[in-house]
Formats: C-alpha cells, structure tokens, sequence
C-alpha cells in the first residue's frame, strides 16, 4: 500500500458529482458572455462561469489522481457521455422560460437556488476528511459566497422591480424550484434547513411566494438527465473529440 | 481667444487635458466619436472570440478564452466611462451603435471558422490593436491615456496568450498546423487594413496629430507592424500569405504586397460577411434585457423612495 | 325514444355510427375526449423522439426517425379530422390541449435519454399502443375506426423498425448493449402503466365496452402486451426489469410484479419529469406560429374577394 | 484500368458540393419537426428535409464510390469537419430573424430561393455524363419540384397575407439575398437568367422587393463557412462520433 493509496479520499462518485455540477453550470452560464442584459452583468456572469470552471478544473484533477489509468481534467470533462454525468438536472437546463429563449430570471434564480446550496455545502465540504477536497471546498467558498450574493440581490431587485419582472421571477422560481428537491437526495439533509432558511428569507424580501415543491424528483446525480444534456455535452466536447490526437 | 490659448499650449507642453478643463468643441467631438468607436469595437468583438467558448477544447483553454471575452467587456466598460466624462451618456453611446450611426473595427465582422482563428486573433488582431493603442497611451486626453494604458497591458498577455496557443498547436497534428495556417491565410490581408487607409488618403490625421490624440501615421503602424509580426510567424512556423512580402535592406523594413481597399471598404459600408449579424446580435441583446434594466431602476427607485420616508 | 333505440340497435348490430347519424350526447362526448386525447397523444409524443432526429447516428437512421415522427403528425391529423366529424373543431381540442384540460399519454413525459431510447419507444411504446388501438379498429365509431386502421398499420411498422433497430444495436459494442439495456430499465414500468388503472379501479370502462368504442380492458390488454413482450426481450437480449415476471402454467399468462401507480397518477397529474415542458413546447410552437396561420387565412379571404370581383 | 475507373464521373468535389447543400439544409428544416406553424406545415417540411437526406445519401454513396479507400455515405457525413463541407453558406444559416429565433418567414423564403436554383440545376445535370449522378439528378428534380411550389405558393400568400407577415417575409429576403451570389461562382452561369426569371416572377406576385444584392460573397462552396456550420455539425455528428464503432 502506497502513500496515496492510504490516503484518505472522497469517493470518486462524489468528486465527479462535484465537478460536473460545476463544469455544467458554468458552460450554461457561459452562454451570457457577450448577451447580458447589461455590460456590468456580462462581466459578472462571466467571472462566475469563470470560478465554476475553476472549481470543475481542481476537482477533475483530484478525481484523476483518485480514479488513476491515465484519466485527465480533460479526459473527464470531454470524454464521457451524458449518461456518464452526475450533475444536478438543475442545473443543465436551458436558459428558457415561456417568455424567452434566454430568460436572465431563469438565470437568477437558478444561480441563487444553487448558490444558496453549495455556501452550505462547501462550508460543510471544508472539514472533510479528504485534505485535498477540503482545501478546494475553502477556495471555492469564497467564490460561492459573491454568487449567493450576487444572485441574491438581483433575486430581489427583479421580484421587487416591475410587473414585469416580478412575473418573470415568480414564473422561474415555480419553474425551477421542483428541480431542487434533488439537493436532498445527497447525504447532507443537515443542509436543508439552513437552506430553506437563506431561500425563504431572500424570497420574503423580494415579495416573491415559494412555490410547494410537486414534481417527480429529478435523477441528473444517478446519471439520468433531461433531454437538455446530451445536447450541451455535444456541444462542448465536439471540438475535443474530432481532434483525439491534438495538443491544445 | 484665452481658453483657446491655454489648450493649445497644454498641447503643446504635452500636458493632459482633462474632464473639467476647457477644449475646443471640435477636439470633444473627435475624442468622443474615436473612444466611442473603440468601445464599440470592443463590444462587437466579443462576438468572434464568444463564438467559441462553448467548444473550447480543453478547460484551460476555455477558461483563458472566457477570461480574455470578459477582459473586452471591461475594455468597453472603461472606454465608455473615458467617454462619458466628456458629456455623452452610455446610453447615447450604444444608440449610435445600435442604430448603426456609430462604427466599430471592421476586423470584427469576418467569421472564426476554426478553433485556430482564436490564437490568430490573440496573435495578430490584439497584436495589430496594441500597435495602434500604444501611442494612444501618450494621448493628450487624460481620461483616455489613463484607460489605455491599462487595456494595453491587458492587451499584450493576450496576444502573448494566442502566440502561445498557436505554438503549441503548431506542436500538433499535421490537421492542426493545416488549420493554423488557414486562419493565418483568413486572417492576414483583413488585420493589414486593420491601420486605415494609406496615409496619402486618410482625412483627419492631422488635426489628430496636432491635438495629440494620434501619435503616428496609419502607414507608420502598419510597417511596424509587419516588421513586428514577419519574426513571430517565422518561429510559429507558419507562412504570411503575401508573395510580395521581402525584407529591403536598403529600407531596413519590410515590403509587402498591395491591399485590397475595396474590400476594406465593402466591409466598412456594412457589406462584410458578418456586419448585420453581429450588429442584429448586439441589438438583440440589448432589447432582450430592456426589462432587467427597467426592473433595477424600478427597484432603485423605491429603495430611494423607501430611504426618504425613513428620514422624514 | 325512437333515435335512441335504433342507435342501440345499430350497436348491438356491431353495425357504424356515421357522422350524420343520431348519437347520445354522452356517446359524443366521449368520443371526442378518447380521439381528442389519442391525437394530443400524438402530437405531444413527436417530441421526444423528434429531440433525437439532429442527432441521429447514421443517415438512414435520421431518415427512419424522421419518417415516423412525421407519421405521428400524420395520425394527429387523422384523429383530428375524426373529432372534427363530430362538430368541435381543431381549434377547440388545440385550446383545450394548450390550456392544460385535455389530456394526452402520460408515456410522453418522460425524457429521451439515449438514443437507444429511440429503439425501445418504437418496440415498447408503439407495442403497447398496437395493443390498446387494435381493438379500436373495431369500434362502433366509423371515421374513428377507419382512423385507426390506417393508423395501426403504420404502427406495427414503427414497432417492427424500432426493434429492429436495437437488435443491430445489440449486436454492436459493449456500450450499446448497456444503452438498449438502460433504456429498457426505465421505459418497462411506465410502458406498462400506459394501460390505464387496474380494472377494478377504472371508470367508464362498462359504458365504453357497451357502446363499442373500449372492446378489453386495461387488465386484459396489459397481459396480452407482457405475454407478448417477453419472448420478444428473449430474442432481444435484454432483461425486462422485474423480478416477479414469470411464466405461469397454471394461468398459461405470465404473472408480472407490482405497478407504481402513485407514480402514474403523479405523472397524470402533471408532476412527470417533462410535463410542463412538452406543453410549453406545444404552446410555443402554436404561439409562434400564430401570425404564419393569420397571414395564410387574410390570403385565403383576398383571394376569395378578388375572385368574387372577376365573377361580377 | 477498370470498369469503374474508365466510367465517367462528375468530380468529387462537386458530388459533395450537391450532397452537403442536400443534407445540410435537410437537417436546418427538420427543426422545424414538432414545431411547425400548423400541422400540415409540419407534415411537409419534414417531407422536404426528407427527400433532401435522400438525395444526400445517393450522392454519398456515389461520392464514396468514386473516393473509395472505404468512405460511405455515413463516414462522409459523420467524419469531416465544418472545413471539408462544401455546400452553400445559404445553407447553414438558422431560421433566426431580428424578430424570431425559428422564423417561419426565413425558412419559406431560403427553401424558394434555393429550390428554383436547384430546379434549374438538376433539370441540367440530368444530361450529365455521369450516368448515375443524371440519375439521380432525374429523381430529385421531382422532389425538387414540389419543394419549389410549395416555398412559392407560401411566399405569396405570406408576401401578400397580413402587414406583418408582408414584413417578415421582405425582411427575411433581404436578409438572404445577397447569400444567392454564391449561386453564380458555380460553373453554371447559364442557369441564372432563368432563375431571376423564377424569382422575380414569384416576388412580383407576392408583392415583395427584390433586394439589390450588395455584401460580401459567401464562401462556403470552398469550405470557407459562416459561424453556424460548426454547431449544427457538432451536435449532428456528436453521437456517431462518440460511438465509432458501434452498429446503428
């Protein structure tokens, strides 16, 4: 038995959980750059994207040293199969709402469902037994936080701003909500109370109601997604793929 | 008369005019229309480069890729903030391109057809951007120079970050290196009349020089340019499209061939291959966030309103 | 009275109801809900196949799927013109499909998640909609009959296809046999509830049967269907999920484990995982289509008066 | 020399010019599957987009006959790159207007324009001496004429239909107009008299302006494409190519 080996390490199952969760989120809201609503918005989505990519690039490379053969941050990002993905269905989903294509509610209130979630769970993540994991739950923390706190406050500024934003948030809080209810079928359920704490609370000041969850649970984490991931995935990886042998 | 006297010799003592300072209306308005353009430029250049960052094909390429998209945005950012201290709003600023008053580098209206177009850009259009930027660092404008020189800093890690890229797929397959060359092929002549037109039929250059907002000749940057680039391609591997293009001992410069100025005009006029789309995306974009920004103004609003109540 | 009893004699008679001929209202009522439902059925159920035709793996493939979500628009056509037949038209069963009062198969709110999945709807779920409609070809209704019988021609061509499609995916790498493999796992139980509650707990099941348009019950056709299936998974390769399937001698049927039916009402109740988005899919479309469908008819009506105009 | 050396063959590089136009534009105009204006509409464009993958694969599979060293219908369409395809920059475009991302408009005015190309075209290529491409030349000019009636019946009723559609419509021409130059870099500049004729027949009957054509020649015929072609064939090619060796 080898040191590394005798090392204690998160499973590669949640790793990959971890890091697909970020890598997918920050492609989706990659689509922004250069379409924002607004350039100061451009640039914020962006540097979001940019920490989730950041986060999905130490954590594949931890998997990589974890699962061993030859596997790469690349390896894994470009060379699985939807199938193969463990993210949260939530965050794979298009942009859209009823109203539009690229719907910046749908964007709002997803990063602030997410983010909401991940400040507990990276806080949770940075006593890990796992030095590595817990390290990167640390780094990533600090990122997490602006995230709830930018989501956060466009949370508000849309539910409390117009009719019509009002409508367009209630519309992607009651979309997006049923989605969450994958959250719990991790093994932290000592996060959802102080979740539901940080959501009710922003909802309350952004006037908005909280939609009762009423959906069949979503299976993104055990590799069942939506129809909404094979396509990203082709998308993203056709590049890596048609060029197997390519230095990058 | 007195005013004017004292801008012309701050001029003249290469002393920066700023904000609150008196200038001829004339200097406000070139100053305003040529910061505005960059801006734009830097707004509408996204798009190319955006184009790929869905299909960057590792991470740390995409994340260098989503990094430098982000940093052009910033580039807008601080160019309309450099124009705005001279009177004209953001709002204004984005009209006049939305409405097609307004022009922007025609660089940006070609397609990138392949992964390679990326590092060529890197390499050669922010490398031809900084040729033309470095001088405007030294402009009489304080807003301005101050805004340019950290966009020139910017600006040089990613044209270092493209030359990179490129060596390393240069390193490659045989396919790579093909496409490397073909982007260089695309690109060449297009970031050549990146300068302008020859100096011989170029208005405005020399009420610029004179008020300091342009430093040398459309003809002056591109021969540096070229004498700049000639080495960098010979260590990349790749070869210039010019038949013409040689070294002249006598001049101590490169020669290189005649470009085609119809086809810079074409695409000025609003004829290249990808003028309407890149404009009818920006608009789009625009218009589809009109209710954000109406949301955050609404809620800004009460919060003042709220603010108000609270200290009556 | 008269009209009545010469309708029920016509039933008794296994003879046609046509459109023209007297009808109970409650007969018509149901007719139009059971056509309505099965063409929503049909026009829902284009999408998730149609989510693979972009990406089908070979160009025969792409045509073959192409085809046959085209066919089920066809039979959404067909079945509308039957409910048509009996004076509520397009556009009313459409509202009622878009405001969420009509129904369609709750087999289509699930996702398609591989392209095995493709194969397994054309064997499973084309399978057990043969085995609910043979019957209807029967039925006392005659548009609806004749319907059916065009319609489940181009069905059991469906199914066929579909299977023959995973038996060459059968034959192929490791990964392929674990797709079909996968794909079966999750489209067996929901498959299977597409029959309809049990028996003892259906509704209008006697009327339907009296009246001639329900000919078995859920229960019945549901054995029918896994008797039928299981020699066809056999051949296939695959493993229908259920450990309590087996055959039994003594029924001379295969007995079959418990069904979800929690989550079958789940899913009927709008709680599947893609019923909010197949419907706004369908809104959408007729949305966005709404100003095509208003410029043919100002078309139609000009053309209508300037021929009137030329005739006087 | 061999029987099938010494027969006569159009070039490969036009049989692939024929075929990418073919399957290119089949796999636009099945986006519309699902989604159409109104049922019938949905029926018959995923008619047209399927005679166009016919026509695809019968010159594929000639093209792969004359290329040999083992191409197939599917290694050509699945296993080149935006740069090896040589159909027009036409296209590959989206249905996307200024007003609409899927623009019904869009769609009827690039199938007109293009189907009387191809009416004309095919009618020529009938007398080729390529026994099979005038073969198949002779097939798709069936197909191809229906596909003209139909585009031309729906521009004049949309041309001459409400204020709106009247709008979209010369929109989308002027739009997609200067794209035709493309058209005339064929070898066949005789087939343009005839197709103005076509056209400005059609236009003057659906009340629309012809636009005068002033852009940039498109260069898609030489493997020189527009943004779009790359996502469109990543996403078409992703699962074969993510599978190469599977059996479909």
């Amino acid at each position: 038995m080898n040191a590394v080996a005798s090392s204690v390490h998160a499973s590669l199952k949640q790793l990959l959980h971890l890091a697909d969760n970020a890598l997918v989120l920050g492609q989706r809201n990659a689509e922004w750059c250069g379409n924002g609503p607004v350039l100061e918005e451009d640039i914020a989505l962006a540097n979001m994207s940019l920490d989730l990519i950041g986060q999905a690039r130490m954590l594949y490379q931890h998997a990589a040293t974890v699962s061993g053969g030859g596997a790469s941050e690349d390896s894994l990002a470009y060379f699985r199969n939807a199938d193969d993905f463990r993210n949260f269905t939530l965050l794979e989903l298009p942009h859209a709402s009823a109203t539009s294509e690229r719907d910046y509610a749908v964007t709002i209130v997803r990063n602030f469902l997410y983010s909401a979630f991940m400040l507990l769970q990276w806080e949770a993540l940075q006593a890990s037994n796992d030095a590595q994991l817990a390290g990167i739950a640390g780094k990533s923390l600090k990122e997490v936080r602006y995230h709830f706190r930018h989501s956060r406050d466009w949370l508000i500024r849309l539910g409390d701003g117009t009719t019509e934003s009002h409508q367009r948030t209630q519309a992607a809080l009651n979309q997006l909500m049923p989605y969450t209810a994958e959250f719990w079928t991790s093994d932290r359920p000592a996060l959802r109370a102080p979740w539901d704490g940080l959501v009710n609370d922003a909802l309350k000041e952004a006037g908005l109601l909280r939609p009762s969850v009423q959906a069949s649970l979503p299976h993104g984490k055990t590799g069942q997604h939506s129809d909404h991931l094979a396509p990203l995935l082709a998308d993203m990886q056709s590049l890596a793929r048609a060029h197997p042998r390519a230095l990058w | 008369d007195a005013l004017q006297t004292r801008f012309d010799e701050k001029i003249d003592a290469d002393q920066k005019i700023e904000p609150q300072d008196w200038m001829p209306e004339a200097y406000r308005r070139t100053l305003v229309r040529q910061i505005s353009q960059h801006a734009h430029s830097e707004i509408i250049g996204m798009q190319p480069e955006g184009n790929w960052i869905s299909r960057a094909p590792s991470l740390k390429r995409k994340a260098i890729l989503l990094a430098k998209v982000q940093d052009e945005g910033g580039h807008g950012l601080y160019l309309y903030s450099a124009a705005e201290t001279l009177g004209t709003s953001r709002d204004q600023l984005l009209d006049a391109l939305h409405t097609g008053k307004a022009k922007y580098s025609s660089i940006f209206n070609y397609p990138t057809l392949l992964w390679a177009d990326v590092g060529v850009i890197g390499w050669l259009v922010d490398g031809a951007a900084i040729m033309n930027q470095v001088p405007i660092c030294r402009c009489s404008y304080g807003p301005y120079a101050r805004a340019m020189i950290r966009i020139c800093k910017e600006e040089s890690f990613h044209q270092r970050q493209g030359f990179e890229s490129l060596m390393v797929q240069m390193r490659g397959t045989p396919e790579q290196r093909a496409m490397v060359q073909d982007a260089v092929n695309r690109w060449w002549w297009p970031v050549l009349a990146m300068f302008g037109p020859p100096d011989a039929a170029s208005t405005n250059s020399a009420q610029g020089m004179r008020w300091g907002i342009k430093r040398l000749s459309n003809d002056e940057l591109r021969q540096k340019f070229v004498d700049a680039t000639v080495p960098q391609a010979a260590i990349l591997g790749v070869t210039l499209p010019d038949p013409d293009l040689k070294w002249n001992e006598e001049r101590q410069q490169h020669d290189y061939g005649a470009i085609d100025w119809d086809e810079f005009w074409e695409v000025v006029n609003g004829n290249g291959p990808c003028n309407k789309e890149r404009l009818a995306n920006r608009v789009k974009a625009h218009d589809d966030g009109q209710w954000v920004r109406d949301a955050a103004q609404a809620y800004a609003a009460k919060q003042r309103a709220r603010a108000l109540k609270e200290a009556a």
